[in-house]
């Protein structure tokens, strides 16, 4: 037992206290001009609409410009990783959807691809299909409800409806395909549990159909409007060293210019078979963001034309014993999560059960560059920027 | 008494200046308690059209089509807990919605419904206007900081900034506008609402569409900036609701926000207002100068009736619509109702002499229900302009445009 | 227009404005202050009007009430007001004050009694309607010099509140 | 080898263990301190039900390796690559240098993640795990060292200031310090909080129902 390690409690916790945290928010002296202005520190959060969760910022502001800020996070803090080591492997699975509960079905991607690998089995062919239908389909849904709150968070309130009423036609697929809609549980280790269902496919290709237009509507709605162009273009810059320094993946990383998808670099499932962009951006602001989030769901839509075109048939499952006890070893699979990259690293004692499984969350990661990012910019950008960063407080807390 | 009472009806004259009390005061209660329901058919309206942009529905459930929501809204804030943060300043946080709903209904005893249908005509009724309105901003700083908060203080430090901002370049589109009133054979102008807007009848022609772009670039300029001065979208930054929760009125609840609430949609019916008044002609009907005759008279004169009458059709219509189930009828019945009310209202506005005294408050108020339109919409497409921006757009833009546009149309007005 | 209840007018006014004035002096919060002096104000505005002097009184509302004490607020309201609180309100100095109350109020007496001649029983009254007017034609006409030079004091006091303020220029 | 790891076999359900927490292999335990679990478990006789026989990590053999051994000797503890994904193990007075130079001249310069993996029955007790990847080369690695408990580590913020975060992470899990870090706090967990939770030997019961007693005023129902 730890009892005699440091960290006893000395004091009681106190949360609302943001002396507590304010220990490196050190920011070099203040403006002394002719009219000293004090400095205003803000807690934006855990309680706050724009925060996307429990997210709590404190902030350090001159005026409104933001001197620095500190995130605290642990609000939503479960213990995945601890649960993890008292499961067995199918049974953590459904755990891995409640950490992204908007792409539920790409952690379950990860994970079960993770577990694959220590057990060293490949999943079938029409498996893998359906893997990808879902897990783009997820993708899309996690964007457009990115695009609702960020448009909402940017002051349009408009786009939400749009984006929720689309998702809508996403979430119904998943409700038909294994009776869930937000934390899915759709894929196992080793393959698919479900056959699709009758006019699956039909679905898909009637949501491929009408999908474009929809995102065109967004676009109509925000890309050329001018409050919207004002309000992101050169908010929230990061360039794209910062981005590799700071380990930002996903969108944030394509815009700031680096053509970097998981997808094409170290293909996984059958993502090699589909031909799909890479969208980038130049300049790492909030603007280009939602463009290369923008293009990402055309892409999308392309990976799910070819996914359900070119569909085989076959089994949907390998040959998975019924007690998985994977060798002795350890291994890191990581996937193009519609955030970044959510990566597992999986240690295995050869037992039923994970002796270690740590998630690399691309939310927890990412939102590490919040500070550079609105440093020097308004309060008002730091809504901007915490939408545009699209993190899920369940994955960041985990 | 009587006497006092009926000598008054004789007078072709607001009451103010007729100097009658008593007619002051039934206005007074006439003209409030008016804006008090256009402020909650306004509270219903926006959202239902918000919901119609927004491809929902809005309200539905408390009355037919959600007509009684306003009211179930009103009663549930009154009989909210009315909280007050133990470290606010009482006296402070309770004098704040005060003073913004005075300052917002105060302006209504200068606004002319018609040649005489305004409580009064104030020598410097748009000046009064003016000043009076801006004391919210008052209510907006005191609301803040009597708070103690960060948020609020923060909201009410945007907001005074922004008003005081779009102040200037309001008051200058209003004094181009005002400039336009003294173009007449003795060279004086006026100030007064009821004035400006005879001026605009002298004239024959709306402010609009005086010196024509003048006019309008004007407007123009006096359209975005009351916008700004009543914290709507897409400048609703005081109330920013993704970065400072509510703004300067996140710690009122229940009927002190309220209050608020009525003042805002008070402010913007009164902005509207000025705005109605200074360029598009106050109650004139449309072209009252191309138009004439007798015959013409008599068919803009209808209007008013046939318009209620055509919102009564569209309530009949959605009781045909309604489903037929023994859980709608008492929607059905009371949406029905609802349609032979304004159906009955549309044949009263039919009788020659209502007629003839109710169809200049008609086309003020129609005037005016187009801005409330657009207040609506803007809400439902823009996102929100940043601070600094925001000003940008105040002192950069509007203002150098609005000097720009009183100094030609001093030159116009001498030239022409 | 014909004046109702005059009298009752000017006493209630004239009393706001001296209440509001003396809380203006007598609050600890500073705040509590600001807000006493606008009701001073605007009950000056009102007095204004009852001069028949409408603009004087619409511009006392926008200026006064409106622009510069929202301003003025909002710097009380920035301050630390926790040590103006404690401090003590009546000093040493009462006497002197006493003495230049009693100064000032000897002089107005004074001002009364000597200058009582000039002013006539009753006030003509200025026709109202043309009140702006007249306000206009002499700002322009007789005081344009005046005028200009105040407007050119503005001009100074913007350009050196910038100055001042901006870190960068 | 000694075999059947799990002399008593765990839950099948999801019940919270003991505090003694997980057992551990009898493999890792009898392996040599600088030996990764992996690396030993070649037979993985155990863990075989599924596959007849358990992928083996393989020796990596690359310029970079080569070069490395070169500069460091036996430094480099291990350079395997399993089920193709490679792995160095380094001597953590090393470990600091390499990875600088891993980042500097190999241009691995995203650090994917860094954890930790603890192992109590082992003398040193902790893997310190680092995932690198290189977009140049397009290649991803995995850096270990062995560390023992309580024995602080030289923060490599300055190498990826992305390890900010995820140092705090492995701090407030595992209770280790890394020297030079610029904020080194809780990060998920509140700042009063006692204990490591993903040591195997955290007692999750009895921190709950202090938790409760001490937070709460009543008997936890644990």
């Amino acid at each position: 037992m730890g009892a005699d390690q440091p960290g006893d409690r000395e004091r009681p916790i106190k949360m609302t206290d943001p002396t507590t945290y304010l220990s490196h928010l050190e920011l070099g002296e203040p403006d002394k001009t002719f009219l000293d202005s004090n400095e205003l520190i803000i807690n934006m959060g855990p309680q706050h609409p724009a925060t996307h969760g429990v997210l709590r910022v404190i902030l350090k502001l001159d005026g409104e410009k933001v001197l620095g800020t500190e995130c605290v996070i642990g609000y939503l803090h479960r213990g995945v990783e601890k649960i993890a080591e008292n499961r067995t492997y199918t049974m953590f699975n459904p755990y891995v959807d409640r950490m992204d509960y908007v792409a539920a079905v790409s952690n379950g991607l990860g994970y079960c691809q993770a577990v694959e690998k220590l057990l060293n089995i490949e999943a079938p062919p029409r498996a893998n299909y359906i893997r990808v239908i879902l897990t783009e389909l997820n993708r899309l849904a996690s964007h457009q409800l990115w695009l609702g709150t960020h448009a909402l968070d940017i002051g349009a309130m408009t786009p939400l409806f749009y984006t929720f009423r689309d998702r809508e036609e996403i979430l119904k697929i998943f409700e038909r395909y294994c009776g869930a809609r937000l934390t899915t549980h759709a894929f196992r280790i080793g393959g698919c549990q479900y056959e699709t269902y009758d006019g699956f496919e039909q679905d898909v290709k009637n949501f491929i159909d009408t999908a474009p237009a929809k995102i065109d509507e967004y676009e109509e709605l925000l890309t050329t409007n001018r409050i919207w162009v004002e309000r992101t273009v050169g908010v929230g810059k990061i360039s794209a060293e910062d981005c590799k320094a700071l380990g930002v993946t996903g969108p944030v990383l394509r815009a700031s210019g680096v053509k970097w998808d998981i997808r094409k670099a170290l293909p996984y499932a059958n993502y090699s078979e589909f031909d799909f962009e890479i969208p980038t951006g130049q300049n790492g602001d909030t603007f280009d963001r939602y463009i290369v989030r923008m293009q990402e769901m055309r892409q999308s839509l392309r990976i799910l034309r070819q996914a359900v075109e070119r569909i085989p048939e076959g089994p949907i499952m390998a040959k998975v014993p019924k007690i998985m006890k994977p060798p002795v070893g350890e291994v890191y699979h990581s996937i193009e999560a519609p955030k970044g990259e959510l990566g597992y690293f999986m240690v295995s004692d050869g037992s039923t059960q994970p002796y270690r499984v740590r998630v690399r969350p691309p939310s927890f990661v990412n939102l590490q560059a919040l500070d550079i990012m609105v440093r020097g910019q308004l309060v008002a950008d730091v809504i901007a920027v915490i939408g545009t960063l699209d993190i899920v407080l369940g994955e960041v807390d985990r | 008494m009587l006497d006092y009472i009926t000598s008054y009806l004789g007078m072709n004259t607001t009451p103010g200046q007729a100097g009658n009390v008593f007619w002051v005061v039934v206005y007074i209660l006439v003209v409030f308690g008016g804006v008090s329901v256009a402020v909650m058919a306004m509270n219903w309206l926006e959202r239902k059209a918000l919901a119609h942009f927004q491809i929902r529905l809005g309200p539905m459930r408390v009355g037919p089509h959600g007509l009684l929501q306003p009211i179930a809204d009103a009663v549930k804030l009154l009989t909210k807990e009315d909280i007050i943060p133990n470290e606010a300043d009482k006296f402070v946080f309770w004098l704040a919605p005060l003073i913004i709903l005075c300052a917002s209904f105060t302006v209504y005893i200068v606004i002319p419904f018609g040649p005489t249908h305004a409580v009064t005509d104030l020598n410097i009724g748009i000046l009064f206007m003016l000043g009076v309105s801006s004391l919210s901003v008052l209510g907006v700083v005191m609301a803040g900081w009597a708070s103690n908060s960060h948020y609020p203080l923060i909201g009410s430090l945007r907001s005074s900034a922004q008003m005081i901002s779009y102040e200037v370049a309001m008051g200058m589109a209003v004094v181009s506008a005002i400039l336009m009133t003294s173009l007449n054979k003795t060279g004086t102008g006026t100030l007064s609402m009821i004035g400006i807007v005879q001026a605009q009848e002298q004239q024959q022609i709306w402010f609009l569409f005086k010196f024509f772009p003048l006019g309008f670039i004007a407007f123009v300029i006096f359209a975005i900036a009351m916008v700004a001065e009543t914290n709507r979208a897409p400048f609703d930054l005081p109330e920013a609701e993704s970065e400072l929760t509510a703004g300067f009125h996140t710690e009122y609840s229940g009927l002190r926000w309220s209050l608020f609430m009525l003042g805002e949609y008070a402010a913007m019916i009164a902005v509207s207002s000025i705005a109605v008044t200074l360029w598009l002609g106050g109650w004139l009907r449309p072209f009252p100068h191309v138009l004439v005759g007798e015959t013409w008279d008599l068919v803009f004169s209808l209007i008013p009736g046939f318009c209620f009458l055509g919102l009564a059709l569209i309530a009949f219509i959605g009781v045909a619509r309604m489903p037929k189930h023994p859980y709608f009828r008492i929607q059905t019945i009371g949406l029905a109702g609802f349609g032979a009310v304004l159906g009955l209202i549309g044949l009263i506005l039919f009788a020659p002499p209502v007629r003839d005294r109710i169809q200049d408050i008609f086309w003020f108020v129609a005037k005016v229900a187009v801005f409330m339109y657009l207040y609506i919409w803007y809400r439902a497409t823009f996102p929100r302009y940043r601070f600094d921006q925001l000003m940008k757009v105040g002192w950069k833009y509007l203002l150098p445009v609005a000097i720009g546009v009183l100094i030609l149309t001093a030159i116009a007005g001498v030239i022409f | 227009m014909t004046p109702v209840a005059t009298t009752f007018f000017f006493y209630f006014l004239s009393a706001l404005t001296l209440g509001s004035g003396i809380l203006v002096i007598t609050r600890k919060n500073a705040v509590h202050s600001a807000l006493a002096l606008i009701f001073g104000l605007l009950s000056q505005a009102g007095l204004y009007l009852m001069l028949y002097a409408p603009f004087v009184a619409g511009v006392q509302i926008i200026l006064y009430a409106g622009g510069i004490m929202v301003l003025f607020l909002f710097v009380i309201m920035l301050v630390n007001l926790e040590r103006a609180q404690k401090e003590k309100q009546f000093n040493k100095q009462w006497i002197v004050g006493l003495v230049a109350a009693g100064a000032l109020g000897a002089l107005f007496i004074a001002v009364y009694l000597k200058g009582r001649e000039l002013f006539p029983e009753r006030l003509a009254l200025p026709p109202e309607n043309s009140n702006t007017q007249q306000v206009g034609v002499l700002l322009y006409g007789q005081y344009m010099f005046a005028f200009e030079i105040a407007s050119l004091l503005l001009l100074v006091a913007i350009i050196g509140a910038v100055v001042m303020a901006k870190k960068r220029i | 080898m000694p075999e059947d790891p799990k002399s008593p076999p765990p839950p099948p359900t999801g019940e919270p263990k003991a505090p003694a927490g997980q057992p551990v292999p009898a493999s890792v335990q009898s392996t040599p301190v600088e030996k990764p679990p992996a690396a030993t478990a070649k037979p993985a006789a155990p863990a075989a039900p599924a596959k007849p026989a358990g992928p083996v990590p393989l020796p990596w053999e690359s310029p970079l390796v080569t070069k490395l051994q070169r500069q460091y000797g036996s430094g480099i503890q291990e350079a395997k690559s399993y089920v193709g994904q490679n792995y160095l193990v380094l001597d953590p007075s090393i470990a600091h240098e390499v990875l600088q130079i891993l980042r500097d001249e190999e241009e691995f310069e995203y650090c994917v993640d860094l954890t930790a993996v603890h192992y109590p029955q082992r003398e040193k007790q902790f893997d310190l795990v680092w995932i690198l990847y290189s977009f140049a080369h397009n290649m991803r690695l995995r850096v270990k060292t062995i560390i023992a408990d309580g024995e602080s580590f030289p923060s490599s913020v300055d190498i990826w200031p992305t390890t900010n975060w995820l140092e705090r992470e492995v701090f407030d899990m595992f209770g280790i310090t890394f020297t030079g870090h610029p904020d080194l706090k809780r990060i998920l967990l509140p700042d009063g909080w006692k204990g490591y939770p993903l040591r195997k030997d955290y007692g999750i019961i009895q921190q709950d129902q202090e938790w409760v007693q001490i937070n709460l005023g009543i008997e936890s129902g644990q």
